[in-house]
């Protein structure tokens, strides 16, 4: 259990936040489940990078055990990667509200066109059909 | 001394050209310098592949630090083939967006679409030429970045709401890609992909390869809109600014397929235990599903943006067979698809783009007739509509007889002929579309319009007339896509 | 109306006889008998001719409809 | 020698003028109209015969331009088609038919023309577009359509036969075959749907009448001797062909006879004639299939020029119903010559190319002692007399005029039926023109007197036949449900049954009924709007998906 904490932590934080991506319907909330399940990918690569007694991965000659450095820096580009998506989604969101008046996702479907225009042509379309096929 | 460093000059032209064009702050200037940038990449592509066609494989250190540590771009028969393709769209869409740009956007942010646009070649050409699968990440978030801003620039406000969606999905899209990554990190201690494939052969378990695999298909599933994967798509071409649709159509999709087949092949088909099991049945499904689903709900949309976005994932459905097919001929066949459909969607979207310009709609109905008084725009979105049917002539047919070939090769003749039903299809969105155009009376938004532009009209016909040209002179891309496919299968080393 | 039509038949069948009779002072190079026999090509084309009217009658009874296509 | 000549094929001359067309203005338009014809016309006869150029393509042996003796029959037909077309419609105001008529012409000598099996399809598929074209260029968009998905059909069917037979190793030469395999099943299949076979060949009667009345003469020559043309090259001797034609004979015979409108009882004729052909192709002997070949360039003479005096009434009166028409003699008297030349070749007048054709394939079936279809065939001979010498000409022509003839025929389209006057009456009195083109049949004979006794007598037989019946075949307004009632009307009748069926249902049932036809309803209702919203998926649904099929991923991998 001990052993493979590290993993569970790591699954634990990525199911939570592609479910609240999934789940919810407020997109700042969906926001934050994204950079949640972005971090548990950061997890995913620096746990592993640890060495049991390492120390950090600076060079010095007294140091031999160290851990393992290239993790590090790739999960600095990530995190990096990571707030730019946050910052341009939250843009994004601060705009929607703006033009929709609301952040709800459902509402926003809801309010945008095709949804009405497609249930008139439904409509006229099977209405002309039976219209047609009585005459 | 440029020849050696050809591969990172293709990534470093755009990259300098997106920061000098947000320096400029101006949008004529931000316009010149992204057409002498992407003029640049194509030249810098074309060297690139007559390179590679001359001596093989380049690698190319940069820093000059070796693969274990450093990051390897490596070019090879594949990556230059659609480091091509990116390079001739690029310059296209940039000498067609001038116009359709001061039309779409407010002239305070022009210097920044052009920033975005040159920010997404970079970042397209990075996923192409690194063979670094985390710079590949990288690469892919710097071009996925740059799409959501460009889709949000868009006029209309579900332009907001595409790009948010598209910016959820490919989010989660990126971090799945860069989980399965970090497993393959985990069992084999690199990132390069080279040196990955030379570890996997002596890799005891497979678990988590497999688990791997799974991530990175699914993952880079998302990004090039595989069925049922593909929802954020038409919107997101729907609404998009139509430069910047133009851009994503013809390359976007594009790029993340080459990477999917880049890890199904190069990665994984080193692999015996996770080789061919899980991807070839899921994905000819997925294929299939998408050939004739996506297409059928291209039939019954009134935006042609929409449809022609829909028409997309149908078509990505072919490409994905091709590889599905795991054969060289049917690699052959999606990777033709691949590039065809990249040259016709191209046009059509141009052609979409200049038909908003002069009336300011998409809709079908409303364009009724609008083949009169622009018939070279309408003609050139009839040729690639021909393509997307596979009407002998067109580059399409070419792709698609090389996929029905494959699908025989692989001892499934009943492949073969739903790839023929599904043309049908395409035959009736295409046809509607040519009806209204051509054959209605003028409605009121034809009769206002006159002909696009020169400057659209010159690299929309040049994708048209390419479609027809590679239609009837398939041997330089076939001979491409067929060195890429038997590279990609290892028939060659 | 009828009594010219009647003239007409009559002529057709006197012409016919006289080429029958004609025809029967040639030489016939035929392929399977029966067409090398004076008079075949009467005789058949009648039936022939005679055929093709009542099927196509008959089938016209069945088939025919007044009217034009709604789809036309 | 053909390398003289280069790419320079008769379909590239047509295509690419019929592409230029659109671009050209009056008078330029109308002699680019007229001269590519003539050009590819030309072109067909001086291409030496020989093997042609092969060039691979994507790895197979190509060969577009294949002029051998078959070729040049064929070119010849379909280019005299072309110029006599192009001369009677030149009048025409749609630029569209005109372009894409040349088109159509240019893929009909790119058929005859095609040495293998990839270059035949794509010829092939540029034929259904242009004729298609030609059709739609009229207006009727529905005709159009019905024409088009049926070629799609046939072009469907052809491209899976060549496939299956590339991948078969049978290579893409073009080369005689047997349909003894599926592939070639579908091969020959998708080839007689074009040849109007039974029982798809009611698409003919119905779509060239929709054409204009420049637009019918067009589509009257090429489509489907294009496709006796392949059948002569692919299946000769298929014993299967000799009972479709004869059915094709008999089918186009019956409803020529029951039918009223001019261009309709012509293209019920087509199919008739056509029957004989694909008879002559299953014999397969050499003499037989030279025959076909010769037929088809008689029928495309004299097919195009009743055409041609159809289209003339149609534009002088607006009318081509029998039963509305009549004592055009008078009126239109050179357009009346034109239509009894016409039908006197097809019913094998002696001194008519017609004659000659048709002797050479009953020739060649009592060369093949294929007694039963020697006979049939003189029979269906005898029977074609009635409509289209008698019938035709006795309503339009003679009796009381009923149509006034607001328009004479414009000189060129009566130098265009004169031309084709001449050019079937001139090997009809000198055989050995086309004996020089075929030489197989140099031995039939055919102006013997027992010969032309033999036909006479056949026709006045035919005649007495056709007073005596006088009164069964009187034109009648209606017309002749065929094959196509299957998808043109059997929907429609079963609808309403249905939902009737279900009121009544709904009667004793009505819960029952009544959920049926709602939740039927809803469905429809249901997957348009999923179709129409496929892109309106909330997030949450998308990113549950791509887990979804993560984990379905995972699973398949896993087992």
């Amino acid at each position: 259990m001990i052993v493979h904490f590290s993993q569970i932590a790591t699954i634990l934080l990525m199911v939570a936040g592609l479910y609240v991506v999934i789940a919810r319907g407020n997109m700042v909330k969906k926001l934050i489940g994204l950079s949640l399940f972005q971090t548990s990918v950061y997890l995913l690569y620096i746990l592993p990078g640890k060495v049991l007694g390492g120390t950090p991965p600076i060079l010095d000659p007294a140091r031999a055990v160290y851990a393992n450095p290239l993790p590090h820096v790739l999960i600095l580009t990530a995190i990096v990667v990571g707030i730019a998506t946050l910052a341009l989604g939250l843009t994004l969101v601060v705009r929607i509200k703006e033009a929709y008046g609301t952040i709800e996702e459902d509402e926003i479907l809801a309010k945008e066109g095709p949804k009405e225009n497609l249930k008139d042509r439904v409509r006229n379309r099977s209405k002309s059909g039976r219209g047609g096929t009585a005459a | 001394m440029i020849a050696t460093h050809l591969p990172v000059l293709l990534i470093l032209a755009p990259l300098l050209g997106a920061i000098l064009a947000a320096l400029s702050r101006n949008g004529v200037a931000a316009w010149l310098i992204g057409l002498v940038a992407s003029a640049l990449t194509a030249a810098v592509a074309f060297a690139l592949l007559w390179r590679v066609q001359a001596e093989g494989v380049i690698s190319y250190r940069i820093g000059g630090w070796a693969p274990e540590l450093g990051i390897e771009y490596r070019v090879d028969a594949v990556n230059a083939f659609i480091v091509v393709l990116v390079g001739i769209v690029a310059v296209l869409t940039m000498i067609f967006a001038r116009r359709s740009v001061l039309a779409e956007i407010i002239p305070e942010r022009v210097a920044s679409f052009y920033t975005m646009m040159l920010l997404c070649i970079a970042g397209l050409l990075g996923i192409a030429v690194t063979g670094d699968a985390f710079n590949a990440f990288v690469f892919l978030e710097i071009s996925s970045l740059s799409t959501y801003t460009l889709i949000a620039l868009g006029r209309d406000r579900r332009a907001l709401v595409a790009a948010y969606q598209y910016l959820i999905v490919g989010t989660i899209g990126a971090t799945f890609y860069v989980i399965g990554v970090g497993l393959i990190y985990l069992v084999t201690g690199t990132l390069n992909l080279g040196l990955i494939v030379e570890r996997l052969a002596s890799l005891q378990s497979s678990r988590g390869l497999i688990v791997a695999e799974a991530f990175i298909v699914i993952g880079i599933g998302l990004k090039l809109a595989l069925f049922p994967l593909h929802a954020w798509l038409p919107n997101a071409y729907a609404y998009a600014p139509s430069s910047a649709a133009v851009l994503l159509a013809s390359t976007a999709t594009k790029v993340a397929i080459y990477l999917l087949a880049r890890f199904l092949f190069t990665v994984f088909g080193g692999h015996i235990d996770v080789g061919s099991i899980a991807f070839g049945s899921l994905l000819i499904g997925l294929s299939l599903a998408a050939m004739f689903l996506a297409s059928a709900a291209a039939v019954v949309q009134n935006d042609i943006k929409r449809l022609l976005a829909f028409s997309s994932v149908g078509q990505i459905g072919y490409i994905t067979l091709g590889l599905a097919l795991a054969n060289p001929t049917g690699i052959t066949g999606g990777l033709l698809h691949l590039f065809n459909h990249a040259l016709m969607k191209g046009a059509a979207f141009m052609a979409m783009g200049a038909i908003v310009l002069r009336t300011g709609t998409a809709k079908l109905d409303e364009l009724a007739g609008i083949g009169r008084v622009m018939p070279w725009t309408a003609a050139a979105l009839t040729i690639a509509g021909l393509g997307l049917i596979g009407v002998p002539g067109t580059s399409g047919f070419v792709s698609k007889y090389y996929l029905i070939l494959g699908a025989l090769e692989a001892g499934h003749g009943w492949l073969a002929i739903l790839i023929v039903a599904s043309s049908f299809i395409a035959v009736l969105y295409v046809g509607r579309i040519v009806e209204v155009v051509w054959f209605r009376e003028p409605a009121a938004a034809a009769r206002e319009a006159s002909e696009a532009p020169l400057e659209m009209l010159l690299p929309m016909w040049g994708l048209a007339g390419v479609t027809i040209w590679f239609g009837v002179h398939a041997e330089w891309p076939a001979g491409l896509a067929s060195a890429a496919a038997d590279t990609l299968l290892r028939m060659v080393p | 109306m009828t009594a010219t039509r009647l003239k007409i038949l009559l002529a057709l069948v006197a012409l016919l006889a006289l080429l029958v009779v004609a025809d029967s002072f040639v030489t016939h190079h035929a392929s399977f008998g029966i067409d090398g026999t004076p008079g075949f090509a009467a005789w058949f084309g009648l039936l022939g001719a005679a055929a093709a009217v009542v099927i196509a009658y008959g089938w016209g009874r069945l088939m025919r409809r007044p009217g034009e296509r709604v789809d036309d | 020698m053909t390398e003289t000549f280069g790419p320079l094929s008769p379909a590239v001359i047509l295509i690419v003028a019929g592409l230029l067309l659109p671009l050209l203005k009056g008078g330029l338009r109308n002699g680019l109209f007229l001269a590519a014809p003539v050009a590819a016309l030309a072109l067909v006869w001086a291409l030496p015969l020989g093997p042609g150029i092969a060039i691979d393509w994507l790895g197979m042996q190509l060969v577009p331009l294949a002029p051998d003796r078959m070729a040049r029959i064929f070119g010849t037909a379909f280019g005299i088609a072309a110029v006599t077309g192009a001369l009677y419609g030149i009048s025409q105001s749609s630029g569209l038919e005109k372009a894409t008529a040349l088109i159509y012409a240019g893929a009909a000598q790119g058929i005859a023309f095609a040495g293998d099996l990839v270059t035949l399809f794509v010829f092939w598929e540029i034929l259904a577009i242009g004729s298609t074209l030609v059709i739609w260029s009229n207006g009727n968009a529905r005709a159009g359509l019905r024409y088009a998905l049926i070629h799609v059909l046939g072009g469907v069917l052809l491209l899976a036969g060549i496939s299956a037979e590339i991948a078969g190793a049978g290579g893409v030469a073009m080369h005689p075959m047997r349909a003894d395999s599926i592939g070639r099943w579908l091969m020959l299949s998708g080839i007689l749907l074009n040849a109007g076979a039974f029982p798809l060949s009611a698409w003919v009667a119905d779509a060239y009448p929709k054409a204009s009345w420049s637009g019918a003469v067009f589509l009257s020559a090429f489509t489907t001797k294009a496709a006796v043309l392949v059948l002569i090259r692919l299946f000769p001797g298929e014993p299967a062909l000799l009972w479709i034609g004869l059915a094709m004979a008999v089918y186009g015979l019956i409803y020529a006879l029951l039918e009223n409108d001019i261009r309709k009882l012509l293209s019920y004729s087509i199919v008739g004639q056509v029957g004989f052909m694909v008879v002559a192709v299953g014999v397969g002997t050499p003499l037989a299939l030279a025959a076909a070949a010769l037929h088809a360039l008689a029928h495309i003479l004299y097919k195009s020029l009743l055409m041609m005096a159809a289209g003339s009434i149609l534009r002088a009166t607006g009318e081509t119903r029998l039963s509305a028409l009549g004592g055009l003699a008078r009126s239109m008297p050179f357009t009346a010559v034109a239509m009894l030349i016409g039908g006197l070749s097809l019913a094998a007048l002696p001194l008519t190319a017609g004659f000659v054709s048709k002797s050479a394939i009953l020739a060649a079936l009592a060369e093949d002692q294929a007694r039963f279809y020697w006979f049939a065939l003189s029979a269906v001979s005898a029977g074609s007399f009635l409509y289209i010498g008698l019938k035709l000409p006795w309503f339009a022509l003679f009796g009381a005029p009923r149509a006034t003839v607001a328009l004479e025929p414009a000189t060129s389209m009566k130098a265009a039926m004169g031309l084709l006057c001449v050019l079937i009456l001139g090997p009809g009195c000198f055989p050995g023109w086309l004996m020089e083109l075929a030489p197989e049949i140099a031995g039939v004979p055919i102006l013997t007197i027992d010969h032309i006794l033999f036909q006479i007598l056949m026709l006045i037989a035919a005649s007495c036949i056709f007073v005596g019946a006088w009164p069964l075949l009187q034109p009648k307004a209606g017309f002749t449900l065929d094959v196509d009632w299957l998808w043109r009307e059997l929907p429609r009748l079963v609808v309403p049954r249905w939902r009737s069926n279900l009121d009544k249902l709904r009667l004793s049932l009505s819960a029952v009924g009544e959920g049926l036809s709602q939740g039927w309803s809803a469905f429809r209702e249901e997957t348009l709007r999923r179709l129409t919203l496929a892109g309106n998926w909330p997030t949450g649904q998308i990113a549950f998906w791509a887990t979804a099929l993560l984990a379905i991923y995972v699973l398949i991998a896993a087992l």
